[in-house]
């Protein structure tokens, strides 16, 4: 049975449609990308699922239950948890506060136990706990965001553009520990402009092309196939119209 | 890279470098742009697209390297002087103003051409009306131009339709007869229709002298509208050329699709 | 002018200020968490404090005979009574505007300021109202000042407070929330947090500190007047501003540099003039240095 | 260009002509009637309200100025009202002025002073601005009541000759009414005008949206500091008036509710129009008169209590301004009306 299961899924900012009716599915522990370019209605679709936005029609079931349109405290409740573009730390508070608010609907014993994990998946966490995370290079900040998330015990993870902005050896580590998570059973849905790097994670795809899925299949096959090259970098108008 | 300053173009952007708190958020970018020429600007989310049109329009202020317009150096200039020097730009998420009407929106955009004092304004001398008629003109001429010259003065510019609202403002942002307009994004939003007609108005509006800067996703707007195009990834210039090029540029399209993995 | 004087003054100032402290607090709080200048703040203040004239009168010969706890029940009974009351604004008047353009709450706040104190005005019919002494008044002589005992027990009890809330908004679960909404609305509800509720409690605490600041204000002046809430707000949101609004240890500095400036004034000033002095510190901060002393605690986006 | 067709809007029904002409005809012939209803209904007490009412008419009409058209919160719009009544009173008692020497001085200090304190206040954000007011409106409280010397302090000023105009001397409020009438005019007709040129859509701008404004070329500070100045002008005029019909002036005309009171006027009028904030000023005059007779205090609680209600439930106000583009100016300006082709004109300067 799906963990996940969309329907119909349309959300508006104002007269414009940014998502047009999207249905897609994901199931307990499966790791999905969610591909396009920018403006194709990615991290709107996340912002929906989260609870930041409410869709403007269509059905969101998590765990066999509705839960469209709940507010996001409601959703991180349930074990969805959204790691937002451009990281968001909560830049006047210390790294260890910011993991401790992650664990905010956890009790203190897993706190305890998971604030340990996150440090040994993010060393270089350790010796900055006390540090403002306002204060962190940009990878040490993904860092704080995935490893709060961590906190809250998902069963399901999104992400959006965790790469975004960083060096690519910074990146790479980012991407390896994605991959950890995925590998520990957490369901995880991946927006990533890194398309190769996000099917190299996930083992299905969906590509999205001005708020609606024009393609989808295993990453493999994606890989394959003309149609991402074509979602990003386009055609000449009048071709393929 | 080093680009001498070229007084000749209208827009010369010589060796810009930024850096936001230890990030550079743009290095070594420098391109021209001249007279009737749409140039697009293009690269991943987080390139410093955004960072670079602050730049020239003089948002960000703490600069290395320089923007010269018409020659005229921006370098300490505020962003209003520099709309002055007949630098217009137009916003990613449409910012029109929900209490004016449709006319009165492209008469604002007149502002600095409007040749009325207080005094006028208040006792509607006969230069009040002679300048508003001219104003009110040029307006149309703009509503016009921008296929917005059947659209009732009166109603009010959140009324319209979306793609209305990107044409209104950018009539806004024409009238005030600028030599470089800076397009943000502007068929973000659109369908296929709306876009393809969308392209064919920035052409019109590089055919009468202005020189465009475009940033866009649509990948099919920037192929068939753009003369030139300029890649931007982790705030340098990876590439620049015509659509031909860029489209099969191999650092383009690493940017873009990202890395094999273990390559 | 003499030494005795000026020290006189200051602890005077030190006094009124840790007043003025406390009801800065809740200008403070509001403001970090949602950028609202909460104008109700001040009649909160003086509806905290009509409230206490209120308590002590059922409380009648209870609080004569056992004053201090007299005073803690006007205390704990008219701070609880206050929050709900900010319950009530915040529902009403804030939280239906949230997403209104900016000068919509604004102009709510002030009206229910306004709708509060002139509520009071009608009920006691704008007399000013006598407090209970609640300590016997032979004041302290410690060297060249002298201290009543109330005037002590007073900073000591706003101090205190303003300690407690600093301490809560650093270490609890709930104060942590606050910082984290203060800086990022929505990353903190994905955290799980309630951050409307986290809100509606700010405002509440916020109530609750300007109604102790009330009462106690009462206790020290012996009196309350209908429109104290009008310059008394001005006086602690001018607080909150030198202090660096949105800044906890801030209300407490800018409330006792007010306290102690406004306090001078009376030395070299005429003593209606004390008022203006206060007016010009909050037009000077603002004009001047609008992050006030401790720097504004404005987060920078990553 | 299928699409385009598209981006017509819609327009609501209009009323036919016929009805429109009754309407309006009756609309002026109202106004005429209560506006020299002092004139048939006789005595002193009505010529007095209605001096009131346009009085506090002009204070919501050039409020109306930096709230509904610049949205900038000031409350502390009375210390203008002040000014410009202590200008007159030390003019006229101590320099022997007469009321119309004064009011361009009163007007032109105004303007003056409205510019020395908005220039540091304009700067800081929109919130702090209407802290910043609330506090020059305190410190000219304050001043009126201490500054003896010039204010007369808390007794204030009074006792100056009779104002006259060609030897005929302003003793009754019916004698005065023609000029608030006037005051009331003027502002009303001035205010309309700026709303509807460079300066007024300059001030909507800034009002809606700062950045997009400062893209258009738009001096974002100075025009506020002009909607400042424009706005407390009259004011000052209307104090000065003020003061020469109650021949007298003390502080407690400009304590904080009347400026709140003035705000109030303002919102509940409804920001940006100007007839509405005109029938706000005398909503506000009959009901504090009104509720006078019984108590002072309960006038406060029901404009704090109707202002809330407005914010919450009607924004926009009891009478909302409705901005359009009046087509006549079209033909006024020799230009056709659309539909206008895009292929009939070329974009040059």
């Amino acid at each position: 049975m799906s963990l996940l299961e969309v329907g119909a899924l349309v959300v508006r900012y104002g007269a414009i449609q940014a998502v047009r009716g999207v249905d897609f599915a994901l199931a307990d522990g499966e790791c999905v990308s969610l591909l396009g370019a920018n403006g194709a209605g990615k991290s709107s679709t996340l912002k929906a699922l989260s609870g930041l936005m409410r869709p403007a029609s269509g059905v969101v079931h998590f765990d066999g239950k509705p839960v469209t349109g709940l507010p996001a405290h409601e959703m991180a409740r349930l074990g969805v948890t959204l790691v937002p573009e451009g990281r968001q730390v909560f830049a006047t508070l210390t790294v260890r506060e910011n993991l401790e608010l992650g664990g905010f609907n956890q009790p203190h014993e897993h706190n305890r136990e998971d604030l340990a994990r996150v440090l040994e998946t993010f060393p270089p966490l350790e010796t900055r706990l006390s540090a403002l995370a306002g204060n962190l290079s940009g990878g040490e900040q993904q860092m704080v965001v995935l490893g709060r998330a961590l906190m809250s015990r998902p069963r399901l993870l999104m992400l959006d553009e965790p790469s975004l902005g960083l060096a690519p050896l910074v990146a790479s580590q980012i991407f390896e520990v994605i991959q950890s998570i995925a590998a520990s059973g957490i369901a995880v849905l991946l927006v990533e402009q890194n398309v190769h790097r996000a099917l190299g994670i996930a083992s299905r795809g969906y590509v999205l092309e001005l708020g609606e899925i024009t393609a989808q299949g295993s990453s493999a096959d994606l890989l394959a196939n003309e149609h991402i090259r074509r979602a990003y970098l386009g055609h000449g108008m009048g071709e393929g119209e | 890279m080093t680009t001498a300053l070229t007084p000749e173009s209208l827009l010369a952007v010589s060796d810009v470098a930024v850096t936001f708190g230890g990030v550079q958020a743009l290095a070594d970018v420098s391109f021209n742009l001249e007279r009737g020429e749409i140039l697009g600007i293009i690269g991943p989310n987080g390139a410093g697209k955004t960072t670079l049109f602050n730049v020239v329009s003089g948002l960000v202020k703490d600069y290395q390297g320089s923007v010269a317009l018409g020659g005229i150096d921006l370098r300490g200039k505020s962003p209003q002087r520099i709309v002055g020097l007949g630098l217009r730009r137009t916003f990613q998420n449409v910012r029109l103003f929900k209490s004016l009407s449709v006319m009165d929106t492209v008469l604002a955009g007149q502002h600095l051409a409007i040749r009325e004092s207080v005094f006028d304004s208040a006792f509607r001398t006969r230069r009040y009306h002679r300048q508003e008629g001219i104003a009110v003109q040029r307006a149309q001429q703009a509503l016009a131009f921008v296929g917005l010259g059947h659209v009732a003065p009166g109603d009010m510019a959140a009324s319209l339709p979306y793609g209305g609202q990107r044409r209104l403002e950018i009539a806004r942002a024409l009238v005030g007869y600028p030599k470089v307009l800076m397009l943000d994004e502007p068929a973000a939003g659109m369908n296929a229709t709306e876009s393809r007609s969308l392209g064919t108005m920035i052409r019109r509006i590089a055919a009468t002298g202005i020189g465009v800067l475009l940033v866009e996703h649509d990948m099919r707007v920037i192929m068939s509208v753009c003369d030139r195009i300029v890649v931007l990834n982790f705030g340098r210039v990876i590439a620049q050329g015509t659509p031909e090029q860029i489209r099969s540029d191999p650092a383009v399209v690493r940017a873009y699709l990202g890395d094999e993995v273990g390559a | 002018m003499s030494l005795q004087e000026l020290l006189q003054q200051i602890v005077n100032g030190l006094v009124v200020g840790s007043v003025y402290g406390l009801v800065a607090l809740g200008y403070t709080m509001v403001y970090g968490i949602v950028r609202l200048i909460n104008f109700a703040q001040g009649a909160l203040f003086e509806a905290g404090a009509y409230l206490g004239v209120a308590i002590f009168g059922l409380l009648g010969a209870f609080a004569t005979h056992q004053p201090l706890v007299g005073l803690l029940i006007a205390l704990v009974l008219s701070a609880l009574l206050t929050g709900g009351l900010a319950y009530v604004v915040e529902r009403v008047a804030y939280r239906p505007l949230r997403n209104a353009p900016p000068l919509a709450p604004l102009v709510s706040s002030l009206a229910t300021f306004f709708l509060i104190i002139s509520i009071i005005q009608v009920i006691t019919g704008a007399q000013p109202l006598n407090y209970p002494q609640v300590l016997s008044v032979t004041p302290w002589t410690i060297g060249p000042v002298t201290l009543a005992p109330t005037s002590l027990l007073i900073a000591v009890v706003a101090i205190l407070l303003m300690g407690g809330i600093h301490f809560y908004v650093q270490r609890t679960k709930m104060g942590k929330a606050m910082r984290a909404i203060a800086v990022n609305r929505n990353a903190a509800a994905l955290m799980g947090i309630n951050t409307t509720w986290v809100v509606t409690f700010t405002f509440m605490l916020g109530g609750a500190m300007a109604a102790v600041a009330g009462v106690l204000f009462g206790v020290e002046y012996g009196s309350v007047t209908y429109n104290m809430g009008e310059f008394y707000g001005l006086v602690a949101f001018t607080a909150a501003v030198l202090g660096g609004i949105g800044n906890v240890p801030g209300a407490l500095v800018g409330g006792l540099t007010v306290g102690v400036l406004s306090s001078f004034a009376t030395i070299f000033l005429p003593n209606q003039w004390q008022e203006a002095i206060v007016f010009a510190i909050l037009i000077l901060v603002l004009a001047l240095r609008p992050q006030g002393i401790l720097g504004e605690r404005v987060a920078e986006r990553a | 260009m299928r699409a385009l067709t598209l981006l017509r809007a819609t327009r609501r029904p209009v009323p036919s002509a016929n009805t429109k002409r009754a309407l309006r005809v009756a609309l002026v012939l109202g106004t005429l009637g209560f506006a020299s209803a002092p004139y048939w209904l006789g005595g002193s007490y009505f010529p007095d309200i209605w001096i009131d009412m346009g009085l506090w008419a002009v204070i919501g009409v050039g409020l109306n100025v930096v709230i509904g058209f610049a949205g900038l919160l000031d409350l502390g719009y009375m210390a203008f009202y002040a000014i410009g009544g202590y200008v007159f009173a030390n003019a006229a008692l101590y320099h022997g002025f007469n009321l119309w020497e004064t009011l361009p001085v009163g007007a032109v200090i105004a303007l003056v002073s409205s510019a020395i304190i908005g220039f540091p206040t304009l700067r800081v954000r929109g919130d702090y601005l209407a802290i910043m007011t609330l506090g020059f409106g305190g410190i000219v409280y304050f001043a009126a009541q201490n500054l003896t010397a010039l204010t007369g302090g808390v007794n204030g000023l009074y006792g100056w000759k009779t104002p006259s105009l060609l030897g005929h001397p302003f003793i009754t409020p019916l004698d005065f009414y023609p000029f608030v009438l006037a005051l009331l005019v003027l502002a009303a007709l001035v205010t309309m005008h700026l709303r509807t040129s460079r300066i007024g859509r300059a001030w909507t701008c800034i009002k809606d949206d700062e950045i997009a404004a400062a893209a258009s070329g738009i001096a974002i500070v100075r025009y506020k500091l002009y909607a400042y100045m424009l706005g407390s002008v009259w004011a000052g005029l209307a104090g000065a008036l003020f003061a020469a019909k109650e021949a007298l002036i003390s502080p407690e005309s400009f304590t904080f509710d009347a400026s709140f009171f003035a705000v109030a006027i303002v919102v509940l009028g409804g920001m940006g129009s100007i007839s509405g904030v005109i029938v706000g000023g005398i909503f506000y005059v009959v009901i504090a008169e009104w509720l006078s007779a019984y108590t002072g205090t309960l006038s406060g609680v029901i404009f704090a209590a109707l202002l809330l209600l407005v914010v919450l439930l009607r924004p926009q106000g009891l009478i909302p301004y409705r901005p359009t583009f009046d087509r006549r100016r079209l033909r006024r300006y020799g230009l056709p009306e659309p539909p206008v082709a895009a292929d009939d004109y070329r974009l040059d300067p």
